[in-house]
């Protein structure tokens, strides 16, 4: 067992920390109060290297996959700036690197050259049916046609709808009605006159990330437009990684929250006392529960990365599951207390709690959500022994 | 010991019941959103009667205020349809009701007249006070000149600022600083001139409540307009009923949410199961959960209704504080565990899980918080006294 | 509404109070330590007339359960001096009221007359099955003879074994395997000797009820001694009500560990300061927490009670299990928090709140257990509607 | 970073592991029932050379202090089979690692010697300080008498009072108030006339433990039983030792319920449905819970050790206590839910839950109990510090 954190990448998480303090950090009540894509933090992205981050060294990137650890701690140190801007940061770093671990050396390198130019990447896999599981139809399907694939359907909740520059459809390809042969990757440009944007995302938390529904009509792209083969997206090296960058993302919020709480008591005395409240006992012992919480779903998350880069992906499906779990909570248990101890301040506009507590409540719900990490974490249990890294 | 509805009033609580559904549940997004005075439901509400219920009954009332625990039962009710609109309720109920305790006969006639004719009456009275012992200092002042008096000072958390017809002031003579000699209650209508609202009020709940700062410079109040004798706003059978009603309101965010999310998990269905996701063991645990919170907390709030109207205000201060914490802290963990079931749709604004949840945080942060209620109570206790009386 | 407290039987509990006070809270940690019947309590409770409570008024009782807030703040009172013979008082007056509900006017006159002569009747439901459902078999089977009825079986959990002067037991009679028209009760001498103790009674918590276990064999019974038809003790007249007794009894545990917590926190100081603990504010904050769950808990109880009383045993299934889970639930969470408040002397036998925390856990566990109690109410709001009490 | 076990250990977590199920569990429930002290297990563990890790590897050892991360997860592996036996294996691998850090190089000989002897040393050090803020003021002290000193005093909590060979006093020079100058450890064979306990030591837990009180009476303790320097026991490298092993422990039986309950619900049927109790949603989600819960504390505890271990006990602090906090509170829940899962046998004397329960509710009061825990870890945060480290 070794904690010590310098990793090979730890120059990328303190530019993260830098550009999120500096730059991410004052822009982030904006683009929630306008329900906004962050465009000038995500051009700042764009600009220090951000969105180039999963692409193998050799096509311009620093293959950051490979370092779990520092990857979702980039995320974190992103997210406590802005959670939005970290979710939808990730959201292009994980498809990109999909495409990549799917593509074939010709895909590649077409692909890497887009994002090297700042192109943002989309992955659209929801749809308004009513299963949190794969194993039923998707409405989306594509079928092949003389010069590449033809797309039609409908999905919903599709982050950077209308700004990113591409987006890769999660489809059935084919007549297969088992999708764990047909589920396939297409990736089409933005422009292509068969999307229509519909509108729809109005939530009270995460506003920034633009996630409304998309109607797809007869949207033609060419046959290299087709990453891997039926089915590879359910591959355990592929979605796993999609949650165990939202626990990173939403931990943010918590972290953000209590850096803010902890400043706050620090400054703001009460008469007669003149003390600050930071004083107090009852207080103390707020902030003292917010920050174990904090650690303990920094270590799962942690945990968890390092095992998805060490043991592999099917060994990290579990840790994921309990970092996730873990994450959520303690952001919702943290942004809570954080209002608590901030009292009426905590509930305006002008500060920033308020807008944390609501983001923590999207990674409450988001899926794997509470539930269905547990769900996972004890069939994994029930099912047989396990041991996972440090439990010995 | 009777745990059934009073039926002296149980016609209102049926009718708060429906008024929630039907007028104001419907209104209660728009108004959360574009962040508006619920002006269509306040003409609604006066023209059913309900914005004179507290008045006595020969002013055109019901004297609601007599059964306190029914009192916060149709604040509940309300609030399970919209939150802003029962708090604002409430304040103006308070107030009228105070005014015509206080007042006398021929003030007590006019605001009455007032409240019929459809006047809706605010009440301030928030200082910046900042001290953890909530010890009242008013900044607020007046001066006599002839017949009148002249007014001026500062009130934060207004509710209704810019939006009522008569703004009530708590408000200090000058040169008495025993506030149980000084204070007194102001009575000037919101065009009169001096009144000047500070638009500071930004929160992320009880938007629609426009709780801004108000500025008076130089407001004259005549004299007949001034209620009461001094001290009366503090006394314990005035002042306490201002608090009591916050944990109904806030405790009917949690109902509302409640609702909404048991008869969502009642029709939603998954595949491929298709059974109502209600039928899963963990969202029926949940629900039971919050079913029997609900329950106890509303039982806290009623047995502390009930406890002042019957033994009076000093008897039913403990139970009032502990209503409040548990109120408070029940519907901040409804609206949790509903958003959690419905999942998506609970984030979503155009459905209200999320409005509710807003306004129950509100809840655990007014006054007094949650924490000082739990400190309260115990210092309560570790002083050897009983707190709650054991009914 | 009308929440004053002056029922018709108040004379009972405030009987009941000094009496726990004086007599039995002195001897409850002797009772706990040596896992023994409270027969000095009893005896108490007897001479007082706590045993006849549930009688009929013409047959010398005070017929308790026609007033059940009463009834219920009577064992309340008794739990706050002893739990153990709280519960046991509630077995032997739900039974007695139950055999007084089914018997015929000369079985009820025979059983007031053994009651008021002092003697304990005890009830014995519980099998070894794995099933907390009524619709499975019971393994106690009764069969007619010419004079009576032979009782075969085992039964666990069975309080005051070898202590109550007869046995209440549950069993099948005849050969109707439908137990929702068999199941009868039938009330024999303790000193049969178709009677064996199974000594195996060994819980961490609630050892003076002695629950051992039962086996009978070839008991021979009058035909007199079958209470009511088959199928009686479904009615819901009957089992809900043991339910609400427990809520009454286990929440006894939390108010006596609150207040000995608060009473503890008023005389224990601590240097430097040399102010009792009372006054800080961390500990002001639990005691509060606790107090807030014991009124809460106690409403629900009597609000239970009450739509007992005067809306029917229907109407009350489900406020009982809501008062049972509350009850239970703020009991455990005031004994912990007690604890905490004391500090050391919290784990020490020399003092009261290890055992008031090892009773409340009983709390959580005796049926209906928590779970079942969420499920009950979770079953009637989701079948339908539902009106209570004090909700509008 | 490297979440995997130290390889140089390896061989030790597995080997505490399998002496936990086979030969710690078996006897876990007698030494509870009886309150005995785990003297079987002592000569067992001696047999298998488990009491000597902690001394230096020139000594026999395995010099498991150089890696707490290790030691604590020996230490947690040990108590998932009996608290008592690994709180007790804590104290004397602590304190023979302390004495040879400290002692002379004939010292470290002579008590390593006695190691291997199977001999037990046990340490002592409370007092009757009854101070919030947790100073140390020592009433035992010591005075030069010839060639040997004298001590008189008390102690409070002295585990294996009446059954170690050895015990280790903390003890003050007399005529030095500054405890950095006079606090000296004395060793001083448990036959040595002038020791008396009083037995008052009667936990609803840990009863195994044997922490009675200790009066020393012109106890006489030759020169060359006194270890160290002034004030070496409360040297940073040397005090937090103790009590970072808290956490293992008390982790070691949230863990040992965690096993139990899982295993039960995995075997445990219910009619009519005939399936294993763990796949009810309810159980599982609650299975669920109580792993991730036990990891996470797990982990915080592991991260104090690997902090005390590469940066220093200054360094740990923070972390140390955060892993008090998580590793107390999480076996009181994970204890609490298993009772709650396995009902009836949840509260059986015949079944280990309630034994590990209340074992777990004793790490919430041992000091720092866990409210001062959070205080401490807020105050911390509240001067401006970091607290534990972000690693």
């Amino acid at each position: 067992m070794d904690l010590s954190f310098n990793p090979k990448n730890s120059d990328l998480i303190e530019r993260a920390k830098a550009l999120a303090k500096d730059a991410l950090a004052p822009r982030a009540a904006g683009y929630d109060r306008e329900g906004r894509f962050p465009r000038e933090s995500f051009d700042d992205l764009i600009r220090e290297g951000f969105t180039c981050l999963t692409l193998p060294e050799d096509l311009g990137g620093r293959d950051l996959f490979a370092d779990p650890v520092s990857y979702v701690m980039v995320l974190h140190e992103i997210a406590k700036g802005c959670t939005n801007t970290a979710m939808l940061l990730h959201m292009h770093n994980a498809i990109t690197h999909f495409l990549v671990t799917l593509g074939t050396q010709a895909q590649k390198e077409r692909l890497a050259s887009l994002v090297r130019a700042g192109k943002i990447i989309a992955s659209y896999g929801g749809e308004s049916g009513t299963s949190s599981q794969w194993n039923r139809q998707l409405d989306t399907r594509a079928k092949r046609t003389g010069e590449g694939y033809l797309i039609n359907g409908e999905k919903v909740f599709c982050s950077m709808a209308g700004e990113a520059d591409y987006y890769t459809v999660w489809c059935q390809l084919g007549e297969d009605p088992d999708v764990r042969k047909s589920l396939s990757l297409l990736l089409a440009p933005a422009d292509d006159p068969g999307f229509t944007i519909n509108k729809k995302w109005n939530a009270y938390a995460m506003r920034g990330t633009v996630s409304h529904g998309i109607l797809i009509e007869n949207v033609k792209v060419p046959a290299d437009a087709l990453f891997g083969e039926g089915g590879d997206p359910l591959r355990p090296d592929i979605i796993p990684k999609f949650g165990l960058g939202y626990a990173a993302v939403y931990l943010g919020a918590g972290a953000a929250a209590l850096d803010w709480a902890v400043a706050y008591a620090r400054k703001r005395k009460l008469k007669p006392d003149n003390l600050p409240i930071a004083t107090y006992q009852p207080i103390q012992r707020q902030l003292g529960e917010m920050k174990v919480a904090l650690e303990q779903a920094l270590l799962m998350i942690q945990r968890a990365a390092w095992t998805l880069g060490t043991c592999g992906p099917e060994a990290a499906v579990q840790p994921i599951s309990a970092a996730k779990y873990t994450a959520a909570e303690a952001s919702a248990l943290i942004t809570d207390k954080a209002i608590k101890v901030a009292g009426g301040p905590g509930m305006m506009r002008d500060y920033p709690l308020e807008r944390l507590h609501r983001e923590a409540r999207a990674g409450l719900v988001m899926p794997p959500n509470s539930e269905k990490c547990l769900d996972i974490t004890a069939k994994t249990i029930i099912s047989g022994d396990i041991t996972w890294a440090g439990t010995s | 010991m009777d745990f059934g509805v009073n039926p002296k009033y149980g016609d209102l609580i049926e009718r708060a019941k429906r008024y929630a559904k039907d007028m104001l549940a419907p209104r209660a997004q728009e108004y959360d959103r574009e962040e508006k005075f619920p002006r269509e439901n306040f003409a609604d509400l006066h023209r059913e009667g309900f914005t004179a219920l507290t008045l006595p009954e020969h002013l055109g009332g019901r004297d609601l205020y007599s059964d306190p625990a029914s009192y916060a039962t149709v604040l509940y009710e309300l609030s399970n349809g919209c939150t802003n609109t029962a708090m604002l309720f409430h304040m103006q109920s308070s107030i009228i009701h105070v005014l015509s305790l206080l007042g006398t006969e021929e003030q007590a006639v006019r605001y009455a007249r007032a409240v019929h004719d459809g006047k809706i009456f605010a009440s301030h009275a928030s200082e910046n006070t900042s001290s953890l012992h909530g010890k009242m200092v008013m900044d607020t002042h007046a001066r006599r000149a002839g017949d009148q008096y002249i007014v001026n000072g500062r009130k934060y958390f207004c509710s209704m600022a810019g939006e009522a017809d008569y703004y009530v002031l708590w408000c200090q003579m000058e040169d008495e600083e025993d506030l149980s000699k000084s204070l007194y209650l102001f009575v000037a209508p919101a065009d009169a001139p001096g009144f000047r609202i500070d638009r500071e009020w930004n929160s992320f709940a009880m938007q629609g409540t426009a709780s801004h700062s108000m500025i008076y410079e130089d407001v004259e109040v005549p004299e007949n307009d001034i209620v009461g004798e001094g001290g009366d706003p503090i006394r314990p059978d005035v002042l306490p009923k201002f608090g009591f009603g916050y944990s109904a309101v806030y405790l009917g965010a949690g109902g509302g949410a409640y609702d909404w999310v048991v008869d969502y998990a009642k029709n939603r269905r998954l595949q491929p199961d298709n059974v109502p996701i209600a039928t899963y063991p963990p969202i029926s645990r949940a629900i039971g959960e919050m079913k029997i919170a609900l329950d106890g907390a509303l039982l806290m709030v009623q047995r502390a209704g009930w406890l002042m109207g019957t033994r009076g205000a000093a008897a039913a201060y403990g139970a009032i504080n502990e209503a409040k914490y548990a109120a408070a802290e029940t519907a901040a963990m409804i609206t949790e565990k509903a958003i959690k079931i419905a999942g998506g749709p609970g984030l979503m604004r155009d459905f209200p899980l999320q409005r509710f949840h807003r306004d129950a945080r509100a809840g655990l942060i007014m006054p007094p918080n949650t924490e000082k209620c739990l400190e309260l109570a115990g210092k309560t206790l570790a002083e050897g006294k009983a707190g709650a009386l054991m009914t």
